[in-house]
């Protein structure tokens, strides 16, 4: 595994990898496995979009249909970290039993956990999450922990012992980006775990800008998976994560109200009319 | 003789019955793989290595998973 | 060329090649060559953008060091197709000569045609480029015209005969990237010529949001040669133009004010306390 | 008149007049006379709104109906300076004519040019605008010259003799707001003649960020016309042409990442836990 | 008091008014009692800007000089209501200290209660303030909550039996104003106590912008106190409450891509050149 | 006599025929408060004070307009 | 006599010898307005109401506070 | 013998003296390569096939250009 855990070549695009728990990945883009058409779509789509981890929900066993194909066929074991998440609990108790059923199956600790306030909203609610990231964490998972922008939850919930704090750009589903880029920042200043954007992710420019802000990935799953052409924006996604990453190495340019010319002020052909400007 | 005796169990909520058995019993009686689901029983994770020791018994709220696509 | 014309592989990034005047890219970057180290680095940044055309600015030759190698010997013209631009002229004549004199040297029809206000601002001056374009047109010159995100004014400078519209995502050098992206979108509504993004782009979501709004392309300078790491920004921006591309075409999910859960809202186990809220 | 070219009391909101060829404001909202449900509402909000001028359009008698009330007698001229405009116009050459019979109706050498592209987007024709000004100026119009936010195209408009530049926020009727500030506030650098935003205004807070800005004024019409109760709004509009123009004049206090207390730092009582921070 | 509970007059600006635990307030605008040059200059800005609530802190007499004039001579008591904060508390313990200790001073049980998070940022810490609110309330405290914007922080607080939430619009004294209009719009959605946008505000535009939303009121402090002229922002502040009550109250016109003639599409005078467009 | 002589002109952009006249004879004939119009013959204004003088001809394009609400 | 007894406290964080005394005592030993300031001692607040009443003792830590401005 | 005749110009803004030469002599004597140069004489462009052919004259006003980095 430490083969991968630093990109080879070229020399210029060397960068770290991102390291959660024991796991070490060298892409920064976390998927989603919902709202596809199929396991075939499914499938594809996380191989398009180069992740190495993926995440998946826990639901009741279609006891009609439940023998045929799983989800788990889909999703080749030996090359994506499997992250269970608790989606769809609205209290700490039913987050922490759905963690411990997801570890029963997948024999991973590792669990992305959503304790949701309402189901209009999707926005996680800071008590639950608190309470569950406690347990949690006391039960020996690895808690990679939904939250809202508020850095000094994200410092809460790192003070906890969560491994990695997600604050949502903007609600579940929504599309909307990052809505404030400058908690982020706070929050990336704040924190020393990974902050890894979730949720609010419409296109592939809102990853361009989650990672330019220094956020350690992103994960995303309707911006692909609701896509007009799920394959194409999960290419598109792949590379703007790999866009912002670099850009923010890079280290970019000052804003300016105006102009910095990009070709010389000298050596200008004399002007017919008026003498030059330089 | 016990073989033939039944109970009745909350199935994933909905009522059901069916000859006392244990909890690996149940998951392949409902002809379900066993490594792709998880089971609780009244709210209880049952580990995959006690399906076959833990019983059943008539009342238990039984809840049987598997992962599915979410994000 | 036409084998160009379309990229090949795989069906799900399909997409059309960039068309301007008899050159066909695609590669939907445009790259200046100011502010590099030297020529090694201008090369380098070059290679790693991907871009096919590169614009160059014309100047008097410096009588002293004339001798030594030029900015030429770094460009394979094989690889590149040169656009030499009138960066620099502050009046519709200048600009005019400009172009003749760099057609003499290049042999080639096609100039960025950039006729400016002021060296404050670099912002264009509307009267002299509207001037300028309908005289070089009449040259039989391909003109690719660097505009304000002026609509209407875009539309009269395609009326003229202008190859491409370049609008100023914002002033020159000034890394605010699109300020406007409604003019922008409009301008793209009320012209048929291709609609390059010029000037202002400061980082890689800068490109991608460009591109997401259905710029046929973007050209930038400043934003990969005075990055912290000009090699790795050249990489990025490459990255984050094919992104806004493919998202672009992919078809983004729509905005909303919140919440669309990406998990299952069926199947969730029972809640300890409160009901389930499906 | 020079009585009112200085608002009286208080001290501290001391105020210099807007002055436009011979005519002093003190209000510097500029109020449009269009979609009102009847002259009886235009009147009110006109009032409420605290204009001191206000603009009409030309169009064809109504043969019909044309004996009954004309808007002037809604319009108390004692009052008001009545600013006709070419609305609709979309060549140069109507754009004149209208203008002359606007000046035989009213008297007055006041117009607001607008010279349009499309019927559409409403937006500027550049080159008609350009051409009508540099007309009607020659015929002894004071024109204040409705144009895109293009800043360079604003200083050619005043060097053809605009009295006043009035540049779109964002498209007519669009009630987008100030969709580029950036741009604003080069022209504010750029032109003497007084900048009044013109056409986008959608609700109280864009009049007030274009007063912030540093405009002269604001010109509207459908944000209070179309608005649900437009005489509640036509009082909000007038707040908030004052707020933006007095915190202009006031030097708001710059923008930080983060925090800085408005409490004291020192004199805390002793925390229990942990010491001060300060 | 009843009298003052409804705006008489006139009727198209009739509003109800804000009602927090006892209080009526017809003025929307709470004001800090922070960085001002001295007493006399904040009795000015607390009277210019009309508030009627206005914020003090808590600190260790200052043994010395403790004998002078004391805040509480600046602030005329019939006129306006004190409402003590507990700035600079970073933990629920010192919080409720604080909040005892101005009870006894001013023999009110309203309270702002901050409890911070660290000095650098002055964001709220989630939990403290959790924990301090449910102290207070249990204490009979009216507590007005300084919290983040995460919509369901505010929902718990709220169930907690605060009787106002107050989330920041930006970092404390930053002047960024409202960065996440979305989350505000959600929080006005969830909670039903009146929502106070309370920090960062630094120009008039924020406070019409916040009102704008649906806020029950803004509280600000460094953006007058810290204004180059304190009065005239004062006075700036106090309108542009009211202009963006009154304009949320007036219903605004939706925003569009583009163009909405304001004047009549038809009796266009026959155009020179070309047909009508209409 | 001319008195009953009828002239067939385009005013706003519809025939008429009416009986030969001023510019002002017209605006009076339409019933129109004069200081609340101005009137275009031919794409060229008649200015207010001109309207007795200039009379009217067969084939003339009038336009006769006023003020209206605006923004 | 008690009268000349002294005991040391720490005030608002500095140490100070005095004569035994009340805490209203204090205040106005301290010069200050009764009404525009409180008292803590110990972490734990006097009431105006026991001012007179709460006499002070060596080591307690007390807090006087006012109000100041802040937002 | 005209060989020996010199002529002033003004070279990219500065005076000169030389040999009187033809454009493409210009050229040569400044030791610039032909082909990445271009020439303006009195602001009018001398193409690179009349360069041989156009002579220079006393007061010509002449500009030597070349490509350089720009955006």
């Amino acid at each position: 595994m430490t083969a991968t855990t630093e990109i080879a070549t070229p020399p210029w695009l060397a960068d770290e990898s991102l390291v959660i728990g024991a796991h070490v990945f060298t892409s920064r883009l976390l998927v989603g496995t919902g709202k596809y058409k199929d396991n075939e779509e499914t499938r594809a789509a996380l191989e398009i979009s180069g992740t190495q981890c993926v995440t998946v929900a826990v639901r009741r066993v279609n006891l009609d249909v439940g023998k045929g194909p799983s989800l788990l066929d889909a999703i080749d074991r030996s090359r994506y970290v499997i992250l269970p998440n608790t989606a769809g609990c609205y209290d700490a108790a039913s987050a922490v039993r759905t963690a411990q059923l997801a570890r029963d199956v997948l024999e991973t600790n590792l669990v992305k956990l959503e304790v949701l306030g309402d189901p209009k909203t999707l926005l996680p609610d800071p008590v639950g999450t608190l309470e569950a990231t406690k347990e949690l964490v006391k039960q020996g998972f690895h808690v990679l922990v939904y939250t809202s922008d508020d850095p000094r939850l994200g410092v809460r919930l790192e003070e906890l012992g969560a491994v990695a704090v997600m604050p949502a750009g903007s609600p579940i589903g929504s599309g909307q980006g990052i809505l404030n880029p400058n908690a982020i920042r706070i929050l990336l200043e704040l924190v020393r775990v990974p902050v890894i954007v979730d949720a609010g992710v419409g296109t592939a420019s809102d990853v361009a800008i989650a990672m330019e802000l220094g956020a350690a990935g992103v994960l995303l799953n309707t911006g692909i998976a609701s896509a007009r052409e799920p394959l194409r924006m999960a290419a598109a996604m792949r590379d703007a994560c790999t866009a912002g990453r670099q850009a923010f190495l890079a280290g970019r340019i000052p804003r300016k109200l105006y102009a910095n010319a990009s070709s010389p002020a000298e050596g200008l052909i004399h002007a017919a009319g008026r003498p030059d400007p330089a | 003789m016990t073989g033939c005796e039944t109970i009745g169990i909350e199935l994933n909520g909905e009522r059901r019955e069916l000859a006392r058995t244990s909890v690996a019993g149940l998951v392949a009686q409902l002809g379900l793989r066993p490594e792709v689901v998880a089971v609780e029983v009244n709210q209880t994770l049952v580990p995959r290595a006690e399906r076959e020791r833990r019983e059943l018994a008539s009342g238990d709220k039984v809840e049987v998973v598997t992962l599915v696509g979410g994000g």
